[in-house]
């Protein structure tokens, strides 16, 4: 029998080795998988590469595993929010290493990771500083930029419900980079509010099909309220 | 000399935004172009972060932090309201489906490129969002700003001198002193805060104007 | 008010003019919107270019549209079934143009028009005669060819439930194409079902936002499993 | 000569997919596979047509026309299976996430580069399907076919004179004489069928072979 439910936080994420690059899902606080990332940080990997949309908010999630130290590099669209404090922090010291992509680029190269195309044109960011020494083409009238995939080791996602086979779906907007990132990871892992068991979630609805999942951990319904309120 | 408040200005982008159109507004200034959506006029917003059919600010004590807008405020689904995933997401702007969207600008140069995402300031956080593919994504893309910095210096420019987050993406910008089209032929007035002479405009404007097309007969 | 359901098939296909290209959605005939293909044949459109994946069953649907020789050229994967017998004499006599698509490459290139894409390198057909004569390129020590967007007129796609949004889901694998079609074309036209109110789909569950749809048109149930039927 | 019955190597492939396996069986002799999963087996059976966990047939009378696999057979959905569209499906083809495809063939390389979708013969009605996506897709590229043609050719070739779906993408070759792996050092008989001399099986094949490791001190 395929079991995919990991019984503790701390063990899903064990093996992740110094030096992986991990995509973290969630959109400022929405889909942030904060009990994994918590994990990850008493795990204690560093020189990782992190891809995501921000840096981090206060001294939570993300913002704790910088503030540790342990992230050699971000890949992210928007570093700078109200209170990125530890992120811009490292940043101005030039103790962390920022690659800055458009959002929709940012999007675009982790679904194609996922997806297995090699490359791809878009036509975001062309004439920007951000596609300063990329190969550009003319296509039927129109200026692209040549992005390439971005692959990682593991994926952090957060999830509402998952099944023993792997099955997730999402709520509201904290689907986000969820769906995509668990495609782009060799190992994909996600905390979910409930673990149901197989054939409860309906196959019409069922958002990240398992082929795309490794490791589903469940954190308690109030862990997940915390964080939300954390947000605010 | 009178000019248009921000409410003002945002009233005035939500009359250009016709019933059924699919519409992104930025973070910022745009964000009030919502309040003054006409009540009957069926228009789909569109947030980046994976929603179309968004509502508006929740009651307090009703938010729902799973649900939040591009500038990370909660906010309310509509019904008919859908959710996907950010490639989706941005599918549907890079893929030329939404009809407008609305972002502020540092600068926009004569020929409708855009500046919105960085001054340029030597120890500024970079941070660029979904910006650059909203300018180059959208039907029409409506630049709301400022006509002049703090200090009095145009923000439509001959070249933008901040770094570019489009080139030749914006058609139409609000001002709070006009509304400017981006055409073939050049910067062409639309519209003026009322008593504004046009020359008056031209002074305060860093590029070369065309007069509004109805008072040509007049100029 | 913004109401896309359109009072008749006949209505939903009136402006389709001669040379359009038109995806048609459908796996073999599961998902194939067989009564806006009959709506189609009635209304007289000729010189198409049909985009889809296989080429019609025995003469129904899409098989009619090619026996009324209203099509110039399909570009698909797998035109040859077992019943295809209508399309075999049309392109055996030479009537008849084909494009062939490995079908991964297909639904790409539709994606990718329906994502603002430009160009992509997949690993797909390389070193095949269907990648004869394109572009491609050693990327991380692995071969791609360069493949292009497919753009459409009109998409003809059959989905369960919609709403006056032009939202919908779909049936089990008659999901296929329809989707992706829905977001490739500039007129994307869907057979429902059931036309359901405003709020009636679960905004989690919804498949194609409405957005990607232009025109919804309902057609009775016992329409639909006639066509299952005679896909039997 | 004794040879493997076509559900004898369907059970030979079988034995070869593990646990928690995601495998895609192609159209036409691989389809036979399915029956022979051992039950106690949870193994995910992928349809290029947009599910995963696809259970047997269903039972006469209970056909649903919406519920098909890529050879456009009604089946069923075990719980736990999921839909999904086209582009996503193709997506777990190409990025690598399937451990395992199945496919037919008309000729292997010995390098294995695969021929299985058109034999070249120019009133051939052409059609690739989803073959060429699962041959550069799977992480193992399995190919289950005769040894020879009716016509007593070997099907294993030096190289494809057939049209390729796929170059150097088969990893091993299950016939109805042997299995045998595509290895850099070249082809390597693994098992052959009981009483066949590794030197008649050379001599039905037009391709050097290795030995199978166990049977090396023998040879």
């Amino acid at each position: 029998m395929i079991n995919k439910i990991v019984a503790s936080l701390d063990a899903s994420v064990a093996d992740i080795p110094d030096g992986s690059t991990i995509m973290i899902g969630g959109f400022g606080t929405a889909g942030m998988p904060s009990a994994l990332v918590d994990a990850l940080i008493r795990q204690g990997a560093r020189d990782l590469t992190i891809v995501g949309n921000n840096a981090g908010n206060a001294e939570i999630g993300l913002a704790a595993l910088l503030k540790a130290r342990r992230a050699r590099k971000i890949i992210c669209s928007f570093p700078r929010q109200t209170d990125s404090y530890v992120f811009d922090a490292l940043y101005r010291a030039g103790d962390i290493e920022l690659e800055l992509v458009p959002q929709g680029n940012l999007a675009e190269r982790i679904r194609a990771a996922g997806a297995g195309i090699g490359a791809f044109f878009t036509p975001t960011g062309y004439g920007t500083p951000l596609a300063e020494g990329k190969e550009t083409r003319l296509i039927d009238g129109r200026n692209y930029v040549l992005e390439y995939p971005l692959h990682a080791d593991y994926a952090l996602i957060k999830a509402d419900r998952g099944d023993r086979w792997g099955n997730l779906v999402y709520r509201k907007t904290a689907r986000n980079f969820g769906p995509i990132m668990a495609s782009a990871a060799r190992c994909s892992i996600a905390q979910v509010r409930e673990v149901v068991p197989l054939g409860a979630l309906d196959p019409e609805i069922i958002v990240t099909p398992g082929i795309f999942v490794q490791r589903v951990v469940a954190i308690r319904d109030d862990a997940v309220r915390a964080v939300a309120g954390a947000a605010a | 000399m009178k000019r248009f408040t921000r409410d003002q200005m945002a009233a005035r982008v939500a009359r250009d935004i016709q019933e059924g159109a699919y519409v992104n507004l930025g973070i910022g200034l745009p964000t009030l172009v919502a309040n003054h959506l006409p009540k009957g006029r069926e228009i789909f917003l569109h947030s980046e972060n994976g929603l179309l059919g968004m509502g508006p600010a929740p009651a307090q004590g009703e938010e729902d932090f799973d649900l939040i807008n591009a500038g990370k405020q909660p906010v309310t689904l509509l019904p008919g309201g859908a959710y996907f995933h950010h490639a989706d997401s941005f599918a549907m702007m890079r893929g030329g489906h939404l009809d407008i969207c609305v972002l502020g600008a540092f600068q926009v140069s004569a020929t409708g490129d855009l500046a919105n995402w960085h001054t340029g300031a030597p120890d500024a956080i970079p941070a660029v969002g979904g910006a650059m593919d909203l300018a180059i994504g959208a039907k029409r893309v409506f630049v709301m700003m400022e006509h002049q910095t703090r200090s009095g210096e145009s923000k439509i420019v001959p070249r933008c001198t901040y770094p570019l987050t489009g080139v030749a993406c914006v058609t139409r910008v609000f001002t709070d002193l006009a509304v400017i089209d981006i055409t073939p032929a050049g910067m062409r007035v639309a519209e003026m805060v009322e008593g504004l002479p046009f020359d008056e405009l031209q002074r305060m404007t860093a590029v070369p104007l065309l007069p509004p097309v109805a008072a040509l007969g007049a100029a």
